[in-house]
């Protein structure tokens, strides 16, 4: 069986190839990625039937935990990695025809970069070290999102480097006090003895940290770069930092609330905070004419679902708030792909500059339009077994409160297809029958194919969502009991 | 079986025919008498109908010709419905809804057959008689749901039986107020005065009838004969308590008509907002106030 | 008068009708048309003889030419003759129709009435009184009876006669001809 | 046989003609047309049996089940009849537009979701094809551009908002008891709460209330049923918002059953008044807003409200006599109402999109088979008698009279004359008066339209004639919801309390119509003539301008007008403007101005500080 480590590897060293590959040829670098996430990929899928059985744990340079860094591969861990690979690998598909820009090796580099820090934070077992990847995947997606280098891209990175830049040092601070207090910074050790200490001596980092990967999560007061920053950065940035970054985020906040303090009590204010960035996101979206804000706030509103259905605490809520994650980045990422390479064509952001797309680009418009209907939750596309697991999860609570979350998340949910039909109508039907300059100019087959992969898999585990919850469901288990995860790495 | 109620049928039809015609006739004298005139002869509307079926007379195509059999059936068939004395030949079929319905189909073919006409006069005339229809019907559909609520049937023959026990409808105080309301919104129904508007012979040249000549004219006319014995025969059934034999209902009916012929002769005419207004204040009150009466004082049967 | 005469009723049904029950046209010509209302109403109460005054000529078998021919009224009843259901009877009302009367000199006066539609009776005077009206019936009740009260059918016969002479004076006419039926200019002297 | 195959069929056929499109076009129609037959055919072979099947079981972990029954044959029949004739009436009426692929694939679609929708057996595979039917229908409507678009997002947004509600009410429904599976369900509310019975109640009655359009959820429809194109009106109004019909019955029927449902509540306050008494308003008003319409499709489909209204009326007043007339008139609308969409959409494609009633007349002389279309389908609407509509009327009628509600009875009456005046307009403004000039030269409609008008139009007389037939397969549905059936015969119904017997009528106006015609054709021969020949006060006739149809009812329009101005549509709309604007205010939260920025982030850490000072979160 293979090493896990080689996950963040093989990204990290091609990363810093790529410049040697110039030397051999300009045409080769953009393979790169693509190659590299290929690798990542099949790795992961061969770890996955081993994950499920028993998590795999690597500890770096033979020291065992809790002294030496180590790796745990559990479900979630894999489960995550696997998706980073996934989207990751199609979305350097779509740069071949997307990135057209003289030197593309920075772009490949930091594109490698975000996704080793992605996979970094996923897959590590020590808190100090998930915060350095988290550092790499911040870093990478502050200079991504400003990579056209023009104004807004600019302004926009600037912004998220900034807010980026208190969590993280909210993050270290926490993280201080942290070791401040157990003298260890293993996760497994910390989670171990974390009810020996006096509560609001523990409460703080705690907080400091929920704070600090708020931010990066997007969870509602300190999600402000996000718009900005998914509008104006390349469409294949987009959606990775909506497919990815933003999940990654969670994962931390998910990590460290339920694995490290086991705080199951501040999950009702989570639950709260959910239902707000979901209604507020798409509140925001509703009346958006600017096609990229307007996914970024639907982003927004997804994240929320997902805080909601992961703090019911309930396995079937977990598991139904993994499954939205998965399917919230498959649909987002198709979203943001198709909409960038009709954006690519019209030259405008504005969703009215659509108008005709259906008969210009009919593939790309199908799948703009599956990615819409699997968003607002339509069967049978991903989105409906997601929503379905939730309400289910929620309603199972028999509880008046969760009820009235319900019905809230719910009108979310109008708002979002309002918007969303908006758009497919304006692909549609809007303009003129046929005017004489809608002859049909087919997107380039390393557009098409990512996106049908997305449109395949969205359509596959929408019409057969077995495919993926069994793994599902050992993640939410290994969430849930923080014993076994301590057991595993500390014998 | 069948023999007697052929017969029934056919008995009822001429009957109705003859008596409808005398009452036209009648009418015509009367009215001349109330005016100081001397007046026409009481068979001067069988004189018109045999003129007129031994003219010439043009048609504007199928439907034109359709429609006035399609009226004149369906005023003919309700008259199969109606107990007429003890004789009603088609009791056991629907009842009073089915007679609600069959008196629809009478203007419904004079619309068509109109409308084919091609002919604004035409066209108005009907706009102006289902407008009418349908101001009365709001009063009607009051008052006949008063009565079989009160009766709890839907049958008319039931309802005669009834009243045959426990005296005419009027008697009861439920049932005086929706008496009187079909009284006022028979001219309506009858389209005497003052709701003649819908043939204003000086206003829109007659109508419906502006493009019926010979026996289109006189099938018309029959129509209307059978008009004015159905819509007074319901409320002799309804709520003068029917009749034991043909001859003491004939008695009833006429009795009834005359007071509305001296009503026909006094009043000028409505426009057809004020009919609707007025039909729809009075009558229905009346009619309403009846009908929550009948529920109060729930079923006397 | 033989109105009762039951006998009369089964053997020609049709011609009796026709004499008992006078639909006139409800048309104003000219000022003859005067006279009618008190013929219809109390006074003289035409309605005894069957006539009573109908809406439109769809309905009508009786026209009264009540007054003066204008060349524009002219126009209007030619129309409304041509829409009267067959049999028809027509009837001059004062001298105006008969030869043009007090207007004999004018320029747009109809002097011969006849050479324009068929006229079956006149009444001549200016104005004809009621009682006149009457007479007109009782003697148009004889024409029927002896089958000479036949304008429609000359009409019919001498279509082409009458269409020339309307056209003459009309200029040509916007509706087309009413019978196809064509007979030569010789032949309406005969029959006339 | 079995059932998933007709699916199968349904959806792999859907597919399939699209891209038999792409080959070549005559390939794609006879496909098309074969394959909304070939379901039919199917499922006309089911009469009378009743089977059960699970045919997936990859969902999370719900069987999906399949089932047939009378009840849900008698609806997956109509729908799947009604589908294949609008599919035949689309063949040259679509020809003109573009899209051709695009529209017959959703048509097919449609057609197959709410089959599917019928023949489910468990709520979650009701509400998969219930959905999938919406986003099809969704699509389908904004086919013709322009107004149609608003009418789609009318649409589709009333439509999630009350799929979302029924995903509560099954979803809590499976938390209440474990299963979604009607025949488990059926009668576990008997021991639950009336609060938690009416919770579900309402939360079902949105969604359904909203796809059958009744009053105050109607506002989608008219726009919708307007603006979409002519077949599919057919199959919108005469099929798709009887899914709405069909969920409510299983709801009151199959899963709260009978006894349950009458006992809700007490007296005038009980469920089963409250939504009589919905279903008499839905009948009143959009029947006088009808009486204004100048678009003869928007008065279609006005009227389809109010006819929608008899059967919510019939269906939830409970006694047998009344769920029978609910059901028998869901079957003739189905009927008469997508006869007179196709009549109107055949006006339409010869005149090329004229549905103004204003602007047309006299096409009785170039159109006349469809002109005995429209005539027929009047008559059906009215409940002419001998017409199928009547006989559902009269029961309803009937029944409401002796149960003592006389004023769901008036309501009911009352609508009916609205319906004749409106329905005479449609039919008087299309058909009859005079040709205006530029339609001279009109054809009539194509084979492939007449063919429809003419069989929908026979089937109106032979169940009016016959009520027997389908008052047949209703009785054994209704033995099936424990009411007791009616006694019928072929001809009619008899009881006690009133019998109807169309036999002696249709003889009684057959042979006196037959007398009163040779009477007629004895007298004298009658001379055709022309409408240019008509009275006109002794001038003659003008072109285009003798013709009375504008405004035609206008003294009553000028009366009633001011009370009816759609006040519940300009709710929503406020509704969403109020939406809109909360939105625009929500953005001002991000300022673009990264102190701010800052700034929450600190604030969210007190807050989350004060949080656990205050309540002790941990």
């Amino acid at each position: 069986m293979v090493n896990p480590i080689l996950l963040i590897v093989i990204p990290l060293g091609l990363a810093f190839v790529v410049p040697l590959f110039r030397f051999i040829s300009k045409k080769i670098e953009k393979f790169i990625p693509f190659f590299a996430l290929l690798a990542n990929l099949i790795i992961s899928l061969t770890l996955f039937p081993h994950v499920l059985e028993k998590p795999i744990h690597v500890s770096i340079g033979g020291f065992l935990p809790p002294l030496g860094i180590n790796l745990v591969a559990g479900p979630l861990g894999i489960l995550f990695a696997m998706l980073i690979a996934l989207v990751g690998f199609l979305v350097s598909i779509y740069a071949f025809a997307y990135i057209k820009e003289k030197d593309q090796e920075k772009y490949h580099i930091l594109y490698l970069l975000l996704l080793t820090g992605a996979t970094g934070v996923v897959l590590t077992g020590d808190i100090f070290n998930l915060f350095v990847f988290f550092e790499i995947l911040c870093i990478s997606s502050y200079s991504l999102v400003a990579y056209f280098g023009d104004k807004p891209g600019i302004e926009s990175a600037v912004k998220y480097l900034i807010q980026g830049a208190v969590g993280s040092s909210l993050v270290l601070i926490g993280i201080g006090l942290l070791y401040g207090q157990f003298g260890t910074l293993n996760m497994a050790d910390i989670a171990s003895n974390i009810h020996s200490v006096h509560s609001i001596s523990v409460f703080i980092p705690l907080v400091l940290l929920i704070t600090g990967f708020g931010v990066e999560a997007a969870i509602f007061p300190l999600n402000a770069w996000l718009p900005d920053a998914h509008s104006s950065a390349p469409s294949s940035i987009s959606a990775i930092l909506s497919g990815i970054a933003i999940e990654v985020g969670l994962y931390a906040i998910v990590r460290v609330v339920f694995t490290l303090f086991g705080a199951s009590s501040i999950l009702t204010f989570l639950l709260f905070l959910g239902v707000i960035t979901l209604l507020i996101g798409e509140l925001c979206a509703f009346n958006q004419e600017n096609i990229k804000r307007m996914l970024a706030y639907s982003s927004i509103g997804q994240i929320g679902l997902i805080v909601f259905a992961l703090s019911i605490g309930s396995l079937s809520g977990i598991n139904g708030g993994l499954f939205q994650l998965v399917s919230h980045t498959l649909s987002k990422a198709l979203l943001f792909l198709a909409a960038g390479y009709m954006i690519f064509r019209s030259g405008s952001m504005n969703i009215s500059s659509f108008e005709g797309m259906g008969k210009k680009m009919p593939y790309t418009s199908f799948a703009f339009t599956i990615g819409a209907f699997s968003i607002v939750g339509l069967p049978p596309f991903i989105g409906f077994p997601g929503k379905f697991m939730i309400l289910k999860a929620a309603l199972f609570e028999q509880d008046i409160l969760f009820t009235i979350l319900v019905f809230l998340i719910l009108l979310a949910t109008i708002i979002e297809g309002a918007y969303f039909f908006r758009v497919v109508q304006t692909i549609y039907f809007k303009g003129e029958k046929s005017t004489p300059g809608q002859e049909r100019e087919i997107a380039p087959l390393s557009v098409l194919i990512p996106v049908f992969i997305f449109v395949g898999l969205i359509v596959v585990i929408g019409i057969y969502p077995k495919l993926i919850t069994e793994i599902l469901e050992s993640s939410a288990s290994e969430l849930l009991n923080r014993a076994d995860y301590i057991k595993n790495i500390l014998p | 079986m069948v023999m007697t109620t052929i017969l029934e049928i056919i008995f009822i039809i001429l009957l109705a025919g003859i008596i409808g015609l005398f009452f036209l006739g009648l009418s015509r004298k009367i009215m001349a008498r109330i005016h100081w005139r001397y007046g026409p002869p009481i068979t001067q509307p069988l004189i018109d109908i045999i003129k007129l079926f031994n003219q010439t007379s043009m048609s504007h195509g199928f439907l034109f010709n359709f429609g006035i059999i399609f009226s004149l059936a369906g005023s003919v068939v309700v008259l199969l419905f109606l107990p007429f004395g003890r004789i009603c030949p088609l009791s056991d079929s629907g009842g009073l809804l089915v007679i609600l319905y069959l008196m629809l189909i009478a203007p419904l073919g004079l619309a068509l057959s109109g409308g084919e006409a091609a002919n604004p006069y035409t066209s108005i005339g009907i706009s102006r008689k289902l407008l009418l229809a349908f101001g009365y019907e709001l009063p009607l559909l009051l008052i006949l749901l008063t009565v079989m609520t009160h009766y709890n049937t839907i049958s008319i023959v039931e309802i005669v039986n009834k009243q045959f026990q426990a005296g005419w409808s009027f008697q009861h105080l439920s049932l005086l107020l929706p008496g009187i309301a079909y009284i006022l919104i028979l001219p309506a129904i009858l389209g005497f005065r003052p709701f003649e508007l819908i043939q204003a012979p000086q206003e829109i040249s007659s109508g419906p009838m502006a493009e019926y000549s010979g026996k289109f004219l006189a099938l018309t006319t029959i129509q209307h004969a059978f008009n004015i014995f159905i819509s007074i025969s319901l409320f002799t059934n309804l709520f003068l308590g029917g009749a034991a034999n043909p001859g003491y209902f004939f008695l009833k009916i006429l009795a009834v008509f005359v007071i509305f012929l001296f009503a026909n002769a006094v009043f000028p005419r409505f426009r057809i907002e004020q009919a609707i207004k007025y039909l729809w204040r009075w009558p229905s009150i009346l009619a309403f106030a009846g009908l929550i009466i009948v529920l109060i004082t729930g079923k006397n049967f | 008068m033989d109105r009762n005469n039951l006998g009369k009723w089964l053997k020609s049904p049709g011609k009796m009708g026709q004499k008992y029950s006078l639909h006139a046209l409800y048309f104003c010509t000219g000022c003859g048309i005067i006279e009618i209302p008190p013929s219809i109403t109390t006074r003289w109460d035409a309605e005894r003889f069957g006539v009573i005054p109908v809406a439109t000529p769809r309905q009508a078998n009786l026209f009264l030419i009540t007054g003066y021919v204008s060349v524009k009224t002219l126009r209007y009843i030619i129309r409304s003759y041509e829409q009267m259901p067959e049999p028809k009877f027509t009837v001059g009302f004062g001298s105006c129709p008969i030869n043009g009367g007090m207007y004999w000199d004018s320029y747009n006066t109809i002097k011969h009435l006849d050479k324009y539609i068929p006229v079956d009776g006149w009444i001549a005077g200016c104005m004809p009184r009621p009682e006149a009206v009457f007479v007109a019936v009782t003697h148009l009740w004889t024409l029927i009876d002896k089958g000479m009260a036949d304008g429609y059918n000359k009409y019919r016969a001498n279509y082409q006669y009458y269409r020339e002479n309307q056209e003459k004076i009309l200029g040509k006419l916007e509706w087309p001809p009413l019978f196809s039926k064509n007979i030569k200019h010789e032949e309406y002297r005969t029959i006339a | 046989m079995n059932l998933s195959i007709i699916l199968a069929i349904a959806f792999g056929g859907a597919l399939l003609t699209y891209f038999s499109g792409k080959i070549s076009k005559k390939a794609r129609d006879v496909l098309a047309v074969l394959i909304s037959l070939v379901i039919a055919v199917i499922l006309a072979f089911f009469y009378n049996t009743s089977s059960r099947e699970i045919f997936y079981t990859g969902f999370l972990d719900f069987p999906l089940i399949l089932r047939i029954d009378t009840f849900s044959w008698f609806f997956a029949f109509t729908i799947a009849v009604i589908g294949s004739f609008s599919i035949i009436f689309s063949l040259s009426y679509i020809r003109k537009k573009g899209n051709t692929d695009y529209y017959y694939t959703m048509m097919l679609l449609v057609i197959a979701s709410m089959i599917g929708i019928i023949l489910s057996g468990d709520l979650v595979s009701f509400y998969i094809f219930w959905e999938i039917m919406s986003w099809s229908t969704f699509l389908l409507i904004s086919y013709n551009r322009g107004p149609a678009i608003a009418a789609g997002i009318k649409y589709i947004i009333m439509s999630v908002t009350g799929s979302v509600a029924m995903l509560v009410g099954i979803i809590s429904l499976y938390s209440h008891y474990g299963t979604v599976i009607y025949t488990e369900l059926s009668g576990l509310l008997y021991n639950a709460s009336s609060g938690y019975t009416i919770f579900i109640f309402v939360l079902f009655f949105i969604a359904l209330g909203i796809k059958n359009a009744i009053w105050p959820l109607h506002v989608w429809l008219p726009p919708a049923h307007s603006e979409a194109p002519s077949p599919f009106s057919a199959v919108l109004s005469g099929t798709l918002i009887k899914i709405g019909t069909y969920g409510i019955i299983l709801l009151i029927y199959v899963i709260v059953k009978i006894n349950v449902f009458l006992n809700l509540g007490e007296g005038i306050v009980s469920a089963r008044y409250i939504i009589a008494v919905t279903g008499a308003i839905t009948i009143l008003i959009p029947t006088f807003i009808a009486l204004l319409q100048d678009d003869a499709k928007r008065l279609l489909a006005w009227s389809t409200i109010a006819q929608a209204g008899y059967i919510i009326l019939g269906i939830a007043y409970g006694t047998s006599e009344s769920v029978a007339s609910g059901m028998f008139h869901f079957f003739n609308h189905a009927i008469f109402k997508a006869l007179l969409f196709m009549v109107v959409g055949a006006v339409e494609y010869r005149t090329n999109g004229v549905r103004d009633l204003n602007s047309l007349g006299g096409l009785i002389k170039k159109m006349p088979v469809t002109f005995v279309g429209g005539l027929i389908g009047i008559c059906g609407l009215i409940g002419v008698p001998l017409t199928n509509g009547f006989v559902s009327k009269w029961l309803i009628y009937k029944t409401l009279i002796i149960n003592n509600s006389p004023f769901l009875a008036f309501a009911a009456l009352l609508g009916t004359w609205g319906t004749i005046l409106y329905s005479y307009k449609l039919l008087h403004n299309m058909f009859l008066g005079q040709l205006p000039e530029k339609y001279e030269k009109l054809e009539r409609a194509p084979f492939s339209m007449q063919l429809p008008i003419v069989i929908l139009s026979l089937a109106i007389i032979l169940f009016g004639i016959l009520p027997g037939l389908p008052l047949k397969v209703i009785n054994s549905i209704e033995s099936g919801f424990g009411l007791e059936p009616l006694t019928i015969n072929i001809w009619g119904i008899t009881s006690d309390t009133g019998t109807i017997n169309m036999l002696n009528l249709f003889v009684a106006v057959f042979l006196i119509g037959i007398m009163i015609w040779l009477i007629f054709k004895g007298s004298k021969k009658s001379a055709g003539i022309g409408q240019y020949d008509n009275y006109a006060a002794g001038t003659t006739v003008p072109k285009n301008k003798y013709h009375y149809s504008v405004d035609f009812y206008g003294p009553l329009h000028r009366m009633i007008s001011p009370y009816l101005r759609d006040f519940i549509d300009d709710f929503y709309m406020s509704l969403a403007r109020s939406i809109k604007n909360l939105g625009n205010g929500i953005r001002r939260i991000y300022t673009g101005d990264v102190g701010y920025y800052a700034i929450y982030i600190m604030l969210f850490l007190a807050l989350l500080i004060f949080i656990q000072i205050k309540w002790k979160l941990w």
